[in-house]
C-alpha cells in the first residue's frame, strides 16, 4: 500500500468510490489499462498524480487510487505545470476531453507542450461534448448534427495529432479505446519518454456519439482501416497485411504488395526522425481518402530538456555562483543609512 | 511648517526650513526617473523623512517631446514626518514645453521653476500644443522662473570627452541634478559612486554624467542664479538601518523572506501586466533563494499553477492587477473549494476594461469581495505604504498558511512605483510561520479540520498512504468525497465562511490614532494613508477631534470596528473608487458612512482631504447624532 | 384546502379535490422526465394551474440503480392559484429502492406510494446501500403503500409485439404513467398523439408504450387497487391560449421575438454549460428566423464573440451559469467601457467552483453586481418564474438597446428547467423595440450622448462616413478619443454610473402585494417568487399583515424601495444564498434587513418560509420600530 | 471620404491621432505598408474593420482611419469572428503581437484559423513583451534573457506559422517590416483570400529586443538568409542567386548550383499543394542549420469554404425549406390550450 511495498497490482490503483460513466462508455476501458500500466512502472504509488479538468473524462483521477486534483475546465495542463515545476520528482498524468483539452483548454494544452513540461495528457477523443450531455467539439467532424448544431456544424475540426505537433510537441501518439493492448503499450512508452507526451484515445461515448470510431474499430474494419506504427518497421495494413504506404517524393501513397513491391519500398517508421514534418505527415494521413488511420507513437524525440529540468538547474546555478540567498543580506541590499 | 514658498521674502544665502517638495519632469527618454532616484537617496541617507510619487506616461510610448510622452517624478522630504511626496510642489524641473505645460499647475506660486530653455523652439512648442512661448507669454510670471540653456551648457561641459551630441545630450538631466543638488546642500558623492557601479563597463559614460552634474553645481554656485540655498536637517526617524523601498520591491521581498520562514520553496504563477510586473521582474531575480517563477501564457494559467504548486507544497502565489484579477475570479473559487493556500496579488490600477494601466486606483476591493461565483469568501489584507507591503506579503502568505486558504492582497500603482524610506527589520523581528504536512496515514481524511483554525489538513503527493482525490465538485465534509446532499452543502457553504470568520481571531483589534472618540473617524484603507495621515494631523492641530482607522485586514474586518464606529459622531470614508469600503461598511453596521471619493487615477491631495474634513465637520455636526443613525 | 391525504378516510369511488403534488422518481434511464411531462401536459390542457420541479443527478451519469443515479420529476396542479411545485408529495412513484431511499422523505403521511416491486432484489438492495428491505421492513409503515410488478406486468401487456426484454422494460415508466392517469381521472389521448409523432418512423413503439400505459390504467380499474380515484377541476385562469414554457425555452424565445421587434438580427455567442446550455440549443434550431448561433471555444471568446457581433450592429448576447459568467468578467468591463448593448444570462447553478452543476442557487448577484475590475456598473434584471423569462429576455434587450449597456439577466436551475402554463401573449401586447443606427457624419461623435438616456450613439461598421476607433482605454467625454486626464476619468466614470441609474426612469415603482404597509415585508427576487407568494397568502390568511415585493430590476433598484421599506416594521429577505440582496439593502439604505438564508441546491418550501415569517413576527415585533433602526 | 468616392489613396487611411510608438519601431513601416494597400483592393473605407489586443502593435486600429477596435489582451480573433459572423461582406483585419496572438490569445487564435473564418491577421513578431516593457514571449528563443528572465527563458518557443498550419490555417505568410515592396505584396495576397489568413511579419522593437531579426535584414546578409517563396518557382537564394533548396525524399537540402545541378533539380514552390506536410516543413525550414528563412505565401489554400458563409447558407436553407420564421407561430409552437 506504500512506497515500502515495491510491488503493486492493478487493484492497488482502484479506489472506492463508485464508477459513474454510462454503461458501456469507452472510458471503462481506459481507465482499466491505465490501472494495469501505472503498477508496472515501478514507481511508489504515492508519486503518481492524476490531474483533469472537467468532463466525463475528467472524473478520472476519482477512480484512480492515488494521489489526484479534479480542477477546472480546461485548466489541467496549467494545473500540472504548477506541480511538476515544484516537484519534478513527482509523475504527472492529465487525464482530458476533446472539449477540455481542445476547447475551452486548447491554450493552456499547446503552451505546456511546447515548454515540453514532462507530463503525460491522455486525451479522450469522443468528438462531443458527453458530460454537458452532446454538443459538438472541436474535433467533430463538419456538418455534424448535435444538441447545438441541429442542422450541422460549420466549424472545421482540428487533427489533435497535428495540432500537439505544430506545437512542438516531443512525443506524440494515438490509441483506441478498445485496442487493450496496444493502449497499455502506448502508455508505456508515454511513461518512459522524458518531456511532455500527448496521447489521442479514441473513445466512443455510446449515448451521444456512437460509433463515431465504428469504420476504425469494428472487428472486420480493424486491419484494413488502422495502421500500425511501429519503429523501425514498415507500414502495412490490410487483412491479409498485404498494403502498405509508399513515400513517393514529399507524397503518401497506398500500394498493393506484390507484383513487384515489397516491404522495402515501404515507408520504414522512425519515431526519432528529425525531419519535423514526418509526423505531420502521418498525422495528416487519415484525412487523406483511401488512407488507413495510424495508430501507435509517431514521434518520440527523448533528447529535448524539459521546462522543469531547466528550471531547476537555472536555480543550482545561480546558487552555485551566487552562493544560497541569504535573507539577512537581501534585506539590507541596495543603499542602505543607519539612523541612530 | 515653513517652506521655501513661505521663505522665499528673506534672502540669507543658507536657510533652514523643515520640508520641500521637489519634482523632476521631461519626455520620457530625458530621465527624469533616474534624476529623481538620484536626489532622493542622496537625501535618505543624509537622514530625511521622505516620499516618492513617480508619475509614468501611459503604457505606450509617445514621440519625444508630446503631452502623452511625459514623465515625471516627485518627492518631498523633511526634517519631520513625510507621509505624502506633498500636493504642491517647491522646486520644478521641466525639460520641455509638453512637461511644463503637464505640470506647472502644481508649483506653488512664487514657486522655483527651472526650464531647459534650449527647448523651446516652435518646433517644440508645435509638439506640446503651445501656441506661444510660455517663456515669453507671461504666463509663469507667479513663479521665479530659471530658463537654463540646459543643452547647451551640458555640452560645453562634456566638450572635451569626445562624445557625440546625441549622447551629450542624454546627460542633461544630471546638469539638472546637480542644480537641486546645490539648491538644497547635497553632496554629490552618492550619485558618483552610483554612476561608477552603473557604467562600469563603460567609464566615459560615468564620466559624462559626473561632469555634468558638477556643471550643474558650479553653474549655480558661479552665477549665484539663486541667491539662496536651503538646508533641511535630517529627521528624527527611529533609530535602524535604513533603505528605499517600492511598493512592489517590498512585496516580492516579502513573499521570499515569508518562504524562507516558512521553510517553503516560493512558486510565482504570473502575466506581465502593468503596474504589477515589477514583481516578477523582482523575483525573477532571486533565483539563489531557490524562487520559482513562471511567466504563464496567460492570468489563468499565472493562477492555477499556483494552485497546483500549493498542492503540491510549495508557498505559491500569483500577481496581477485589475484585468488579470478579472480573468482569475474562476480559479479563485477552485481554491476555495479545494483549500489550498496561494496568495493573489492585486496591484489596482485605474479602470473599467483596461482603462488607464499607469494610473492609480482602489477599485477592485468589491472584485476582491465577490467577483466569484456563488459564495466564495477570501481574506483580504491591503497594504497602506510602500514598506507596509512587505509585512503584509508576510502576514497574508501567514494566514494562508495557517488556515488553508486563498488569499488576496491589495495593493495599487501608486505603492507600487512610490518608495520609502523603511527601516530594515532584524531577522528575529520577522515571525515563524509553522508549518504541518501530514504524513501519518492514521485517521488521515482530506476534509477533517483542525478544530480552532478549521483548517483541512496538508497532504501533498509523494506522501505515502495519503493518496486522495480533491476537485471543485462539492464536498462531502470530512471525508471531502463528492457530495450533493442539501445539507451536506449547505454545512460546507458555511464552513468555508466560518473559516474566513475564524481568521478574525488573529486580526488585532483597530485602536484609532488621533483621537480615541470625537467627532469624525476616517476610515480608510491602502494607499491613502499617508494623505489622510497628514490630514489628520494638520486638522487635528487647529483642534477638531478626529480619530483614523486604516484598516489592512479587509475581510474579515477587525472584530471591534463596529465598536469603535461608534464613538465617534460621523463616519468619512475616503476612497479612490466611487464608495466601496463605505459600501461594506454601511451593510455591515449600518452606519451612515459618508463616502469622499476620488476617481482620477492619482492619490488625495492632503488640501482636498482637509477641505472635505472641515465641510463634514461644519454641516450637522451636532444634530444627526451617532453616525447618523 | 382538501388534499388526498386528508381525504383519505372517507372512501367514495370518485373524490373532488382542490390540488394535487405527484412525483415519479426513478434511475436516469427510467424515463421519469418522461413521465412527468406527459402528465403535466395532460394536466393542463384540462385546464388546471400548476408548476414543475424536474430534479436532475448531477452532471454525471451514474450506474443504473445507485443513489447518484436517481432522477425525479414532480407536479403541483390545481383547481385554484398554484405558485410552487409543492413541498411535500401526495403520490410518489418510485422505480427502484435507490429512488425510493431519496424521496420517501417527502412523501406526506399516509400518501400514496407506488413502487416497482420487481426491482427490490438484493442486488437493487445493495446498489442503494439498503440493508433491508423497505417492502418488508415496516420503513413504510406510514404511507399507503401499493407494491406493484412494474415490470412482470408490463411484459405480460408486450408480449404479442415481439419485442426484446429490453425494449419492453423501457416501456414501464408509461405504465406507471397510466395508473396516474386513473387516479386523477385523465384521458390518455394528448399522451397517445405524443408518442404517435415522437415515435413516426418506430410505430412498434409507440404501439408499445400506448399498450403499457393502457395496461397500468386498466390494472388499476381492475384490481380495485385504490378503492378511490380523484377529480380537481379546472383552475380559474386568465382566458387566453396557454402552453407549457421552461425558463430557457422562455428565455430563448424572448430574444427572437426581442430581436425581431427590434429589427435586427439576433447573434449568440455561447459555451455549453448546465443550466444554461438549453438556450443554446432552443436558439440553435430558430435558424429559420436568422438567428446566429456561435458555439465559441470558451466563455470569453463567447462574450467577446457576441461584443463583436454588437459592435456591428447585431442584437449579441451571452449565455452562462456562474464558473463561465467568472470567465467572462474581463469582458464585460470592456462592454462597460466601449457602452455596447449586449445581454448576459447567467442561470445560476450551485457554488462555489464548479460545486453542484445541476442544483440550483441565487448566489451570483454580487458577481454580477461587482465582479469586474474597477468601477463597471452593469444594470441586472432578474426573472421571478418560468413563464416571466420571455418578458425579462424582451425587457433586457429594450434596455440594453436603449442606453447602449450591456445587461445582466440572472435566472437559475429551478427557473431554468422548471415550467408552468404561461398565457401566449398577442404579438400585439408585445413592446417594439426602437434602434437607431446613426448614419449621418454631419457632428458625428462616438461618444456624444443623448440627453435622456446618456447612450451613446451606435455608429456601425459599413456607415460611410462614420469611421472611427473604440476601444478599453478610457476615453475623452464626446470624442472618444484616448484619454488620461485626471478630471476627464472622474467624469467618465460618474456618466457610466449615471447611465445606469437613468434606467431608473424606466424602472416602475413597486407595489407590494399582500398589505401595503404593516408588520413584515418581505423582498425578494429570482426563483423564490412561487414559494414566498403561496407563504405571504398562507400567512395573510391568518391574519398577519404582510407585505411581498419581488424585484425584478436589481440594479438601479426601483426608486420609491426606499420609502416602501419604511412601510413596514420589518424587512426579511429570503434569498439561496448568503444574503446578498439583503447586503445590497443594507447598504443602500441602511435598513436592518434580516436574511433568510438557504443554500441546500433546492428551493424554499412554503413551510419554511411559513415558520420563519412566524418567528421573525414572534420577536420583538413592536419594540424595535422602523426595520429596527 | 465615402463609399461614393472609389478611388481612394494612402491619405485617406491616415488618421489625426499621433502616432506613439518610439522612434525607429518597426511598427511604423508596418502601417505605412497596410495604409498603401488598403485603398488599392477596391473597397470601401467604410467597409474595413481593424480590430486588435493589447501590446505595442495592437495600437494599430487607432491610426488606421476606417471602423477600428482596439479590444483586450488576446481577443481579437473572437471579437473579429462576432464581427464577420454577423456581418460576412466587412473586411475585417486583425492587427496583433506575438504576446497578443500566441500567448494570452493563442487559444482563440487557432479556433478562428481552423473554422476558417475570413478574417486577415497581422502577427507583428517582434518576439518580445513591448508594451509591458519587455518581457519573454512565446516567440523569444529558448535562453532569452529579459526582464522576466535575467538567468535566460527555459521555454522552448512555438513556430507561430508551424503552429498555424498545425491549426488548418487555409493561409500561411511571411514577411519583414523592413521589406516594405514584399510586405505589401503579401498582405495583397492576403487580401485577396477568401478564408482565414495568418501573416506573420518580422518586427524590430528597437527599445527592448533590438536586432531580433538583424541576421535576416541586415542589408548583406538578407539574400544568404532568406529565400523567397515565390508561387511556381524554385527556392533560390544567395548574394549570386546561386543556392537552392532541393527536395531529398522528405528532406531538404541546401544545394550549389552549377556542377550539374539546375534549377530544375530545386523544389519549385506550390502555394497550393495538397499535401498538408509541404508548408509544414517549409515553415519548419528557419530552424534547420544552414537553412535560409523562408518568406511570402506558404499556403493558400482558397477552396475551402467559409465558416460565416457556412452559417449564412444555412439560415438561408433553413428559411427556405421551412420558410421564414414566424412569430405568432413560435409564441403558439407546442401543445396549447385555451382557457376562455
Ligand atoms: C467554465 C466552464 N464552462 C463550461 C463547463 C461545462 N462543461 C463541463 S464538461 C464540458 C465539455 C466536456 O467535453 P469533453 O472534454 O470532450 O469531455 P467528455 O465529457 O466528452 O469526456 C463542458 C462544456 C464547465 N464545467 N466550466
Ligand atoms: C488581461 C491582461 N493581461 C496583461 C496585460 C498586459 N499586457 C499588455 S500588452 C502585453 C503583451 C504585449 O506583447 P505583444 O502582443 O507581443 O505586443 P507588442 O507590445 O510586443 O507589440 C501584456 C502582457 C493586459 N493589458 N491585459
Ligand atoms: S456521456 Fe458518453 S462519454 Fe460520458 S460517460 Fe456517458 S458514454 Fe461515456
Ligand atoms: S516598445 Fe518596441 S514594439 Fe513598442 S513601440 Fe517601442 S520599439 Fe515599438
Ligand atoms: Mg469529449
Ligand atoms: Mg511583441
Amino acid at each position: 500500500m506504500s512506497a515500502t511495498v515495491p510491488v503493486l497490482t492493478k487493484k492497488d490503483f482502484q479506489t472506492d468510490q463508485e464508477v459513474r460513466w454510462c454503461p458501456g462508455c469507452g472510458d471503462y476501458a481506459i481507465l482499466s489499462a491505465v490501472q494495469a500500466v501505472f503498477p508496472e512502472l515501478g514507481i511508489p504509488r504515492e508519486k503518481f498524480v492524476v490531474v483533469s479538468g472537467i468532463g466525463c473524462s475528467s472524473r478520472f483521477p476519482y477512480y484512480m487510487n492515488t494521489f489526484g486534483f479534479h480542477t477546472i475546465h480546461g485548466r489541467a495542463p496549467a494545473v500540472a505545470t504548477g506541480i511538476k515545476v515544484a516537484h519534478p520528482e513527482l509523475e504527472v498524468w492529465v487525464a482530458t476531453g476533446d472539449g477540455d483539452s481542445l476547447s475551452i483548454g486548447g491554450n493552456h494544452t499547446i503552451h505546456m507542450l511546447r515548454r515540453n513540461v514532462g507530463i503525460k495528457v491522455l486525451m479522450f477523443n469522443n468528438r462531443i461534448y458527453g458530460l454537458t450531455k452532446g454538443q459538438y467539439s472541436p474535433t467533430s467532424e463538419l456538418g455534424k448534427k448535435t444538441k447545438s448544431t441541429p442542422f450541422g456544424s460549420a466549424a472545421r475540426p482540428f487533427n489533435p495529432l497535428a495540432l500537439a505537433i505544430g506545437a512542438e510537441t516531443t512525443f506524440v501518439a494515438r490509441s483506441i479505446d478498445v485496442m487493450q493492448q496496444h493502449l497499455k503499450e502506448t502508455l508505456k512508452k508515454a511513461a518512459a519518454h522524458k518531456g511532455a507526451a500527448y496521447i489521442e484515445i479514441l473513445q466512443n461515448c455510446n449515448i451521444f456519439n456512437d460509433g463515431a470510431w465504428q469504420y476504425l474499430t469494428e472487428k472486420d474494419a480493424r486491419s484494413e482501416h488502422i495502421v500500425q506504427l511501429e519503429h523501425g518497421k514498415p507500414l502495412i495494413f490490410g487483412k491479409n497485411r498485404d498494403k502498405g504506404i509508399r513515400l513517393n517524393g514529399l507524397d503518401l501513397e497506398v500500394v498493393q504488395l506484390g507484383n513487384g513491391v515489397s516491404e522495402h519500398d515501404l515507408l520504414i517508421h522512425d519515431e526519432q526522425y528529425r525531419n519535423p514534418a514526418y509526423a505531420f505527415l502521418l498525422a495528416k494521413m487519415e484525412e487523406m481518402p483511401g488512407f488507413p488511420t495510424p495508430v501507435g507513437v509517431f514521434r518520440s524525440w527523448n533528447d529535448i530538456p524539459r521546462y522543469e529540468d531547466l528550471m531547476a538547474n537555472q536555480i543550482k546555478d545561480v546558487v552555485t555562483k551566487r552562493g544560497a540567498g541569504d535573507i539577512d543580506k537581501l534585506l539590507r541590499s541596495g543603499d542602505t543609512w543607519e539612523v541612530r | 511648517m515653513a517652506t521655501i514658498t513661505d521663505a522665499v521674502e528673506s534672502k540669507p544665502k543658507r536657510q533652514v526650513i523643515e520640508r520641500a517638495v521637489v519634482r523632476f519632469c521631461g519626455d520620457s527618454g530625458d530621465g527624469m526617473q533616474i534624476s529623481g532616484s538620484q536626489f532622493t537617496n542622496t537625501v535618505a541617507l543624509y537622514g530625511n523623512d521622505l516620499a516618492t510619487f513617480p508619475d509614468y506616461p501611459a503604457e505606450i510610448r509617445a514621440p519625444a517631446g508630446t503631452l502623452p510622452g511625459v514623465s515625471g517624478f516627485q518627492v518631498q522630504f523633511s526634517s519631520s514626518d513625510v507621509y505624502t511626496p506633498g500636493d504642491a510642489v517647491d522646486v520644478l524641473v521641466a525639460m520641455n514645453p509638453a512637461a511644463l505645460k503637464m505640470n506647472i499647475k502644481d508649483l506653488k506660486k512664487n514657486g522655483i521653476l527651472i526650464v531647459n530653455s534650449d527647448s523651446f523652439a516652435d518646433n517644440d512648442l508645435r509638439k506640446a500644443h503651445q501656441a506661444t512661448n510660455p517663456l515669453e507669454d507671461h504666463s509663469l510670471d507667479a513663479y521665479r522662473v530659471f530658463p537654463v540653456q540646459l543643452e547647451r551648457l551640458t555640452q560645453a561641459a562634456l566638450e572635451e570627452l569626445g562624445l557625440d551630441a546625441k549622447t551629450m545630450n542624454r546627460c542633461k538631466n544630471f546638469f539638472a541634478l546637480g542644480m537641486c543638488y546645490w539648491l538644497y546642500n547635497r553632496p554629490m558623492d552618492h550619485t558618483y559612486r552610483w554612476l561608477d557601479d552603473k557604467f562600469k563597463s563603460k567609464p566615459l559614460l560615468a564620466e559624462a554624467n559626473k561632469r555634468a552634474m558638477k556643471a550643474g553645481y558650479s553653474y549655480c554656485e558661479a552665477t549665484e542664479a539663486f541667491q539662496v540655498s536651503y538646508e533641511i536637517p535630517p529627521a528624527k526617524l527611529a533609530p535602524g538601518l535604513y533603505r528605499n523601498l517600492s511598493g512592489n520591491q517590498a512585496l516580492a521581498m516579502g513573499f521570499v523572506v515569508a518562504a524562507r520562514q516558512a521553510g517553503l520553496q516560493l512558486f510565482l504563477g504570473s502575466y506581465p501586466i502593468t503596474p504589477a510586473s515589477d514583481i516578477l521582474h523582482e523575483l525573477s531575480g532571486y533565483k539563489n533563494f531557490g524562487v520559482l517563477t513562471f511567466q504563464a501564457e496567460d492570468e489563468i494559467a499565472a493562477i492555477t499553477s499556483a494552485i497546483g504548486a500549493a498542492y503540491s507544497g510549495a508557498l505559491a502565489m500569483t500577481t496581477t492587477s485589475g484585468p488579470g484579477m478579472a480573468l482569475k475570479t474562476e480559479a479563485m473559487g477552485l481554491a476555495v473549494a479545494v483549500e489550498l493556500p496561494i496568495v493573489v496579488c492585486d496591484i489596482q490600477r485605474g479602470g473599467p476594461s483596461t482603462g488607464l494601466p499607469t494610473k492609480t486606483e482602489q477599485a477592485d476591493l468589491l472584485q476582491a469581495m465577490y467577483g466569484r461565483n456563488s459564495e466564495a469568501p477570501i481574506p483580504i489584507l491591503a497594504a497602506s505604504t510602500p514598506g507596509d507591503c512587505f509585512w503584509v506579503a508576510l502576514e497574508a502568505s501567514r494566514i494562508a498558511l495557517k488556515y488553508m486558504v486563498p488569499v488576496i492582497v491589495l495593493s495599487d500603482g501608486y505603492l507600487a512605483n512610490g518608495a520609502e524610506p523603511w527601516r530594515i527589520p532584524q531577522l528575529s523581528e520577522i515571525p515563524q510561520i509553522p508549518v504541518h504536512f501530514v504524513t501519518d496515514p492514521q485517521g488521515f481524511l482530506p476534509y477533517k479540520r483542525d478544530p480552532q483554525t478549521l483548517a483541512r489538513p496538508w497532504a501533498i503527493p509523494g506522501t505515502p498512504g495519503l493518496e486522495h482525490r480533491i476537485g471543485g465538485l462539492e464536498k462531502q465534509d470530512v471525508t471531502g468525497n463528492v457530495n450533493y446532499e442539501p445539507l451536506n452543502h449547505e454545512k460546507m457553504v458555511r464552513l468555508r465562511a466560518a473559516k474566513v470568520e475564524a481568521i478574525g481571531q488573529d486580526v488585532p483589534d483597530v485602536v484609532p490614532s488621533g483621537d480615541p472618540e470625537g467627532d469624525l473617524l476616517i476610515v480608510g484603507w491602502g494607499s491613502t494613508y499617508g494623505s489622510i495621515t497628514a490630514a489628520v494631523k494638520t486638522q487635528r492641530a487647529a483642534g477638531r477631534r478626529i480619530g483614523h482607522v486604516h484598516l489592512r485586514y479587509l475581510n474579515p474586518l477587525p472584530r471591534n470596528l463596529g465598536q469603535v464606529m461608534e464613538r465617534y459622531a460621523k463616519v468619512l470614508v475616503p476612497e479612490m473608487n466611487m464608495g466601496q469600503l463605505s459600501m461594506i461598511l454601511r451593510a455591515k453596521y449600518l452606519v451612515d458612512a459618508e463616502g469622499y471619493n476620488k476617481i482620477q487615477g492619482q492619490p488625495f491631495k492632503q488640501a482636498e482631504l482637509e477641505a472635505k474634513i472641515e465641510e463634514v465637520l461644519s454641516y450637522g455636526a451636532v444634530g444627526t447624532g451617532k453616525n447618523g443613525r
